[in-house]
């Protein structure tokens, strides 16, 4: 178990040297609190999916691909298009993760990435019914985490809403007439804070989020809409904290949305 | 949330049970019902009927899971497969496997973990009807079941949840509200300091609104902590007079 | 370990108890080797559900919701409703039960149960068809076990049963004509019996069950029919005692029928 | 159970197999058949056929499923997927979990499981063609390959099904009786005894009809115990023989 | 663990014996190099199943039953009938054998059956429709490993091949024309060989598996043609070993074929 | 592998996608992409987008499955729900169970896993796009994983997929010729001694097709064998280079 000594004493190093970092004001890799790391969005790299999207943020990496087919829409929503968000935290993406079903965090991050884009109306599903009652376009999103270092719900997010606004449904291969372009209204942008002591930083990495006492995720659309809120981890955050968070969430969100998705 | 043919918000400003935007539905509570558990609770929020138990501090099994340097908390939501209008299926699902988990965060800000290390103290929250808010009445219970149990911590947890219908902020949803409402915002606190241990919303709301909301469920939260306290009282008056007998 | 080590000294302690108890012709709790502990049954507690009720048998607890659906009938009977019975050792009953599926314990029980009311008949499954061989009513039974203090067959039993004469068809809900209520035509109850050293004890509490070599369960109808018999443990009965245990739960079934059911 | 068109007794009492009331169907055992198993036996049974192997005593794994004082006896009933008449999707349902368990208590009746604590026996039996009867059957088989198995019992065990057709008691059904009958009395003993092993019961019965069931039943199973008897006999005997040459 | 002590000594002493009978040329049961064990296989002796036999290979025994049900198509294939492949490595088999879902041996096994009937083009399907794209025949080839002393793969595939050749389509019973023979048209045959030093044997017992570096199956059909291979475990074959290994196959699988399937 | 009405085969020779019998596709390594991996590499070949990561060597568990005496590689290939074109329920079916197998064996033959006993060495193949010949392309591209993260070897692992199609044996099948060809033949060697780790076929050939195609694969994989060398040697001497500034 001499690895896992040296597991503790490291972790332990790095808290004090992130810490004294905040004591300062500084973040370890020179970034200010509000600041993302570098992003890169590449869409289009899976070609057979009818949408894909690779985003690296920092060292995370998350692609997500969307396949498109028909199927049953639910009976109490007949008129309208069926939206699913799988994540799977592939373990080649860090040593933690293990093959096997969707663990609870995998759910989590399927769940809130799930919610916003659900609740912003990003897709029209309205407009993906072939057969009221019958017969709708079902867009499944899947999220591979293929490189783990921190904040997977902002790049898994980022790399969904990518995907879905390079999606053609393939009506053709269907025979459902000709292939369209995936209605989309709306970007929404998650922003994930952590609290470090009396710290609130934004994006955390992975050193950062293992010391981190809470999470908070914001997910906002155009006109400082808010669509989603998901507080996570065991430590708590004052009702002033949460508000400054909100806050910062609607700024922040407008600005990702204009340079890194129009 | 779709807004169907129904009208959520009366002419007088009244909601379709006839309550007033921040009024709360009915709450019952009663501690330490069951034989067995440790410790339990059952309340009655609207039609939300859940019971909580409380086992441990025990032995983590499996032992890798253990923390040497606390208790972990493991609370499970469950529903009934008749707490629902359509027969749900036993076993967990994904709705479920998340609710679990931002409970356990809940109610391990509040546990004091620190002094049981490597135990598990397990929370069963069950389900047995289902109205809507019922993440948030299980938390309520939870924070109950875990006092009964005697388990140390540093406050009670309490919460309440707020929503947005036909463009209102109002407290409370029930569940045609939480239907056809257009948010959803479940806030749960520790009364004492005020700090916040649980916090989702979902739905489409501005800055102002959820604040709002914010506040509105912050208040309730309050007011049904003054409740929690009530029935841990009335158990253990009731305990101390039966023990005096 | 030492907790593992005092419940062995305790479950020592508690078998000379009873056992000692028993050599003098008595039980512990100072009932009746033939007594049942009291009954309580409240029906309709779970209004959501089609039919509810909850037993309390001494400590004991078991709350059995029922839900009818419209469905498939089985192939082979077309012209019949269907019935199914699930038994969830809950968490919450015991420390010793455990979330997941069902054990081989509660499958046990909730065939148990679903035995006594099938064969008896006690549903008249031919008034549940909606269309033959399309559609009938499928009735769920689901036994929820919330405190575990010894002999979950019979309060499962009638917790099953109560619940059941409580029941409405909801068939407005589905478009399907009026409600009514769930045709009963019998009222099943099952008597269960263990076997310590010579003793026969009828309802055991967990400190008996934990220490009887033998269980057996004899489910009853009206006009003294037999319905369903199951024996456990591994134990042995001579077949002087089962006649006798048969012939002793149709004389007190058809009491627990009478005062409870009725 | 339900009584379709199907007429069970002829007009001379007997039954469509042409049997009396209290024949039993043919039957034939084969004792160590299998190389790998510690013991083995295969039984006909009318069409059933039937196999059972012994494992063990072997460690128990896991280990907290051990009991310090004896030995578990875990017996598995199986239904090949070609057995019955439908495919059957190969892995256990509801009704193979209740009948390994009452298979297990039945053999732990008769093992002298404090012999060998911390142990596990395993007995897995195998239905690979079903024809009514089966747990019976598989009990009987499985006490035979325990005993080949050199597993010390305090007695073999065996079993026989009656039950109740057109309103007749009748012994050890067939698929059709099974089917389409009344009722069915699955019994198993301890034959120097008498005890009681196994005993369910389904159906509709008055108490005299139940008691004669058992009475036919508990006979029968005498008669069976000699054919088991029999069956070691002649292996034994041939091993002794293949022995001394 | 002293058994396991012993398992390893015993293995160890096993090798050593089997490895000097190899270096003289012989093996420890006397057979040649490219000689299979006795072959035994019983036809229809489960009445029940539609087909099914029973081989003994040495002291290997695998049951296979066929069941035939009337099912959906594939989509892509509408016009053809559907043919399924399973092996339980039963625990009655083998100590080692656990109950539960087949793993990757079963699978393995399973799966190289099925390609050596299938690429043979044995059962014709397209003899197999009630409805094109509607209803076709399903068959469940199951196989069941009884006695587990090496090369289940020859055995499970000749009594796979054997079962299907005994094999009535049940029609009347589905109330789908008249029973008739499963139209078969090749007998494919498996043969398998391992490597042990640098000897390759046909058939390995298990102690000749247990101590095998590599595997090689290949499944032949009529004409010498050649439906499927499978390398198995980590060792290697040079390229001369694997035309060999073919060549040879083709001519033992005619002798097999004649002798025990025509 | 059924012929529809698609044409293979050009008159004037070529396939559908333009190349020669014995032609590849176009095929891209890159190695050490992956920042989390002990060792990663991503290649590309056809259409298909292949990655894969090592970890280990590192502790086995559950402990049981430790080899006292080697190290245990244990791979596993898994396809992304949408890298085909109807999408792929995510989890291992039981071709991907085969292929996990068949894989491990194959990089078993070239690590020297007797230098970590009662270790396992992870490597996991995720196809994010799938096109034909996954398999042999995962094998590649995990040697090269296998490679930087300094697992000792013995050699590289290459391979090559040929087939037949319309009558004809060829090399590297894409998708349509897979769909619609005759054979399928994956081949896997360790390139410095010729020796076969990995062998498959299916589908129906004479033995001399299959000699042929075999010695097509095999020339092939000797040819994407000095690929591999190549990104090797780029990404090292990248890495000497970054190291020397």
């Amino acid at each position: 178990m001499s690895t896992k000594l040296t597991e503790s004493i490291m972790s332990e190093i790095k808290r004090e040297y992130i810490e004294s970092a905040l004591s300062r004001g500084e973040r370890i890799d020179g970034r200010g609190m509000d600041e993302f790391r570098e992003i890169k969005i590449e869409k289009g790299i899976i070609p057979r999916a009818e949408g894909s999207a690779m985003v690296t943020l920092g060292n995370t990496k998350v692609l997500a691909g969307i396949k498109v087919e028909p199927g049953e829409p639910f009976p109490d929503t007949p008129d309208r298009g069926v939206m699913t968000t799988n994540a799977e935290l592939v373990p080649v993406a860090s040593p933690t993760f293990e093959p096997g079903p969707p663990g609870e965090d995998a759910v989590e991050l399927a769940r809130v990435v799930d919610r916003g884009i659900r609740e912003s109306g990003m897709i029209d599903l309205g407009a993906l019914v072939v057969e009221p009652g019958e017969k709708v376009w079902i867009v499944f999103i899947d999220l591979y985490i293929l490189d783990y270092d921190g904040n997977l719900f902002d790049a898994s997010s980022l790399a969904a809403v990518a995907a879905l606004t390079d999606t053609v449904v393939p009506a053709e291969r269907w025979d459902l007439g000709e292939d369209f372009k995936l209605p989309v209204t709306k970007l929404p942008v998650s922003t994930t804070f952590v609290k470090i002591g009396k710290n609130i930083l934004l994006d955390p990495s992975r050193d950062e989020e293992a010391i981190a006492q809470a999470r908070i995720t914001v997910t906002t659309t155009e006109g400082g809409m808010i669509n989603a809120v998901q507080k996570g981890l065991s430590g708590t955050f004052t009702m002033d904290e949460v508000r400054k968070v909100i806050n910062k969430s609607i700024v922040i969100g407008e600005q990702v949305r204009e340079r890194y998705l129009r | 949330m779709e807004n169907k043919d129904i009208k959520l918000i009366n002419e007088d400003g009244t909601r379709i049970d006839g309550r007033r935007p921040d009024e709360l539905r009915p709450i019952r509570m009663k501690v330490g019902l069951l034989e067995r558990a440790d410790g339990s609770a059952y309340l009655e929020w609207g039609g939300n009927k859940i019971l909580a138990a409380v086992y441990g501090p025990r032995e983590m099994y499996p032992k890798h899971q253990q923390d040497p340097a606390r208790a972990v908390v493991r609370a499970r939501y469950s529903m009934a497969p008749f707490s629902v209008d359509e027969r749900k299926r036993p076993g967990p699902d994904r709705r479920s496997v998340e609710l679990s988990m931002v409970i356990s965060n809940a109610l391990s800000a509040a546990v004091l973990t620190e002094e049981f290390p490597r135990t598990v103290i397990d929370v069963f929250i069950e389900v047995l009807q289902a109205d809507a808010g019922t993440r948030i009445a299980g938390l309520t219970a939870a924070s109950l079941a875990l006092a009964d149990a005697g388990i140390p911590m540093r406050d009670l947890v309490v919460g309440c949840t707020a929503g947005k219908i036909e463009g209102v902020v109002v407290l409370d949803l029930n569940k045609e509200e939480d239907n056809y409402g257009e948010a959803d915002v479940p806030l749960g606190i520790l009364p004492r300091t005020g700090e916040i241990v649980l916090f989702q919303m979902d739905g489409m709301m501005t800055e102002e609104e959820l604040c709002t909301a914010l506040d509105m469920a912050y208040n309730a939260a309050m007011e049904i902590h003054r409740m929690q306290v009530k029935a841990l009282k009335d158990v253990y008056m009731k305990e101390a007079e039966e023990g005096g007998e």
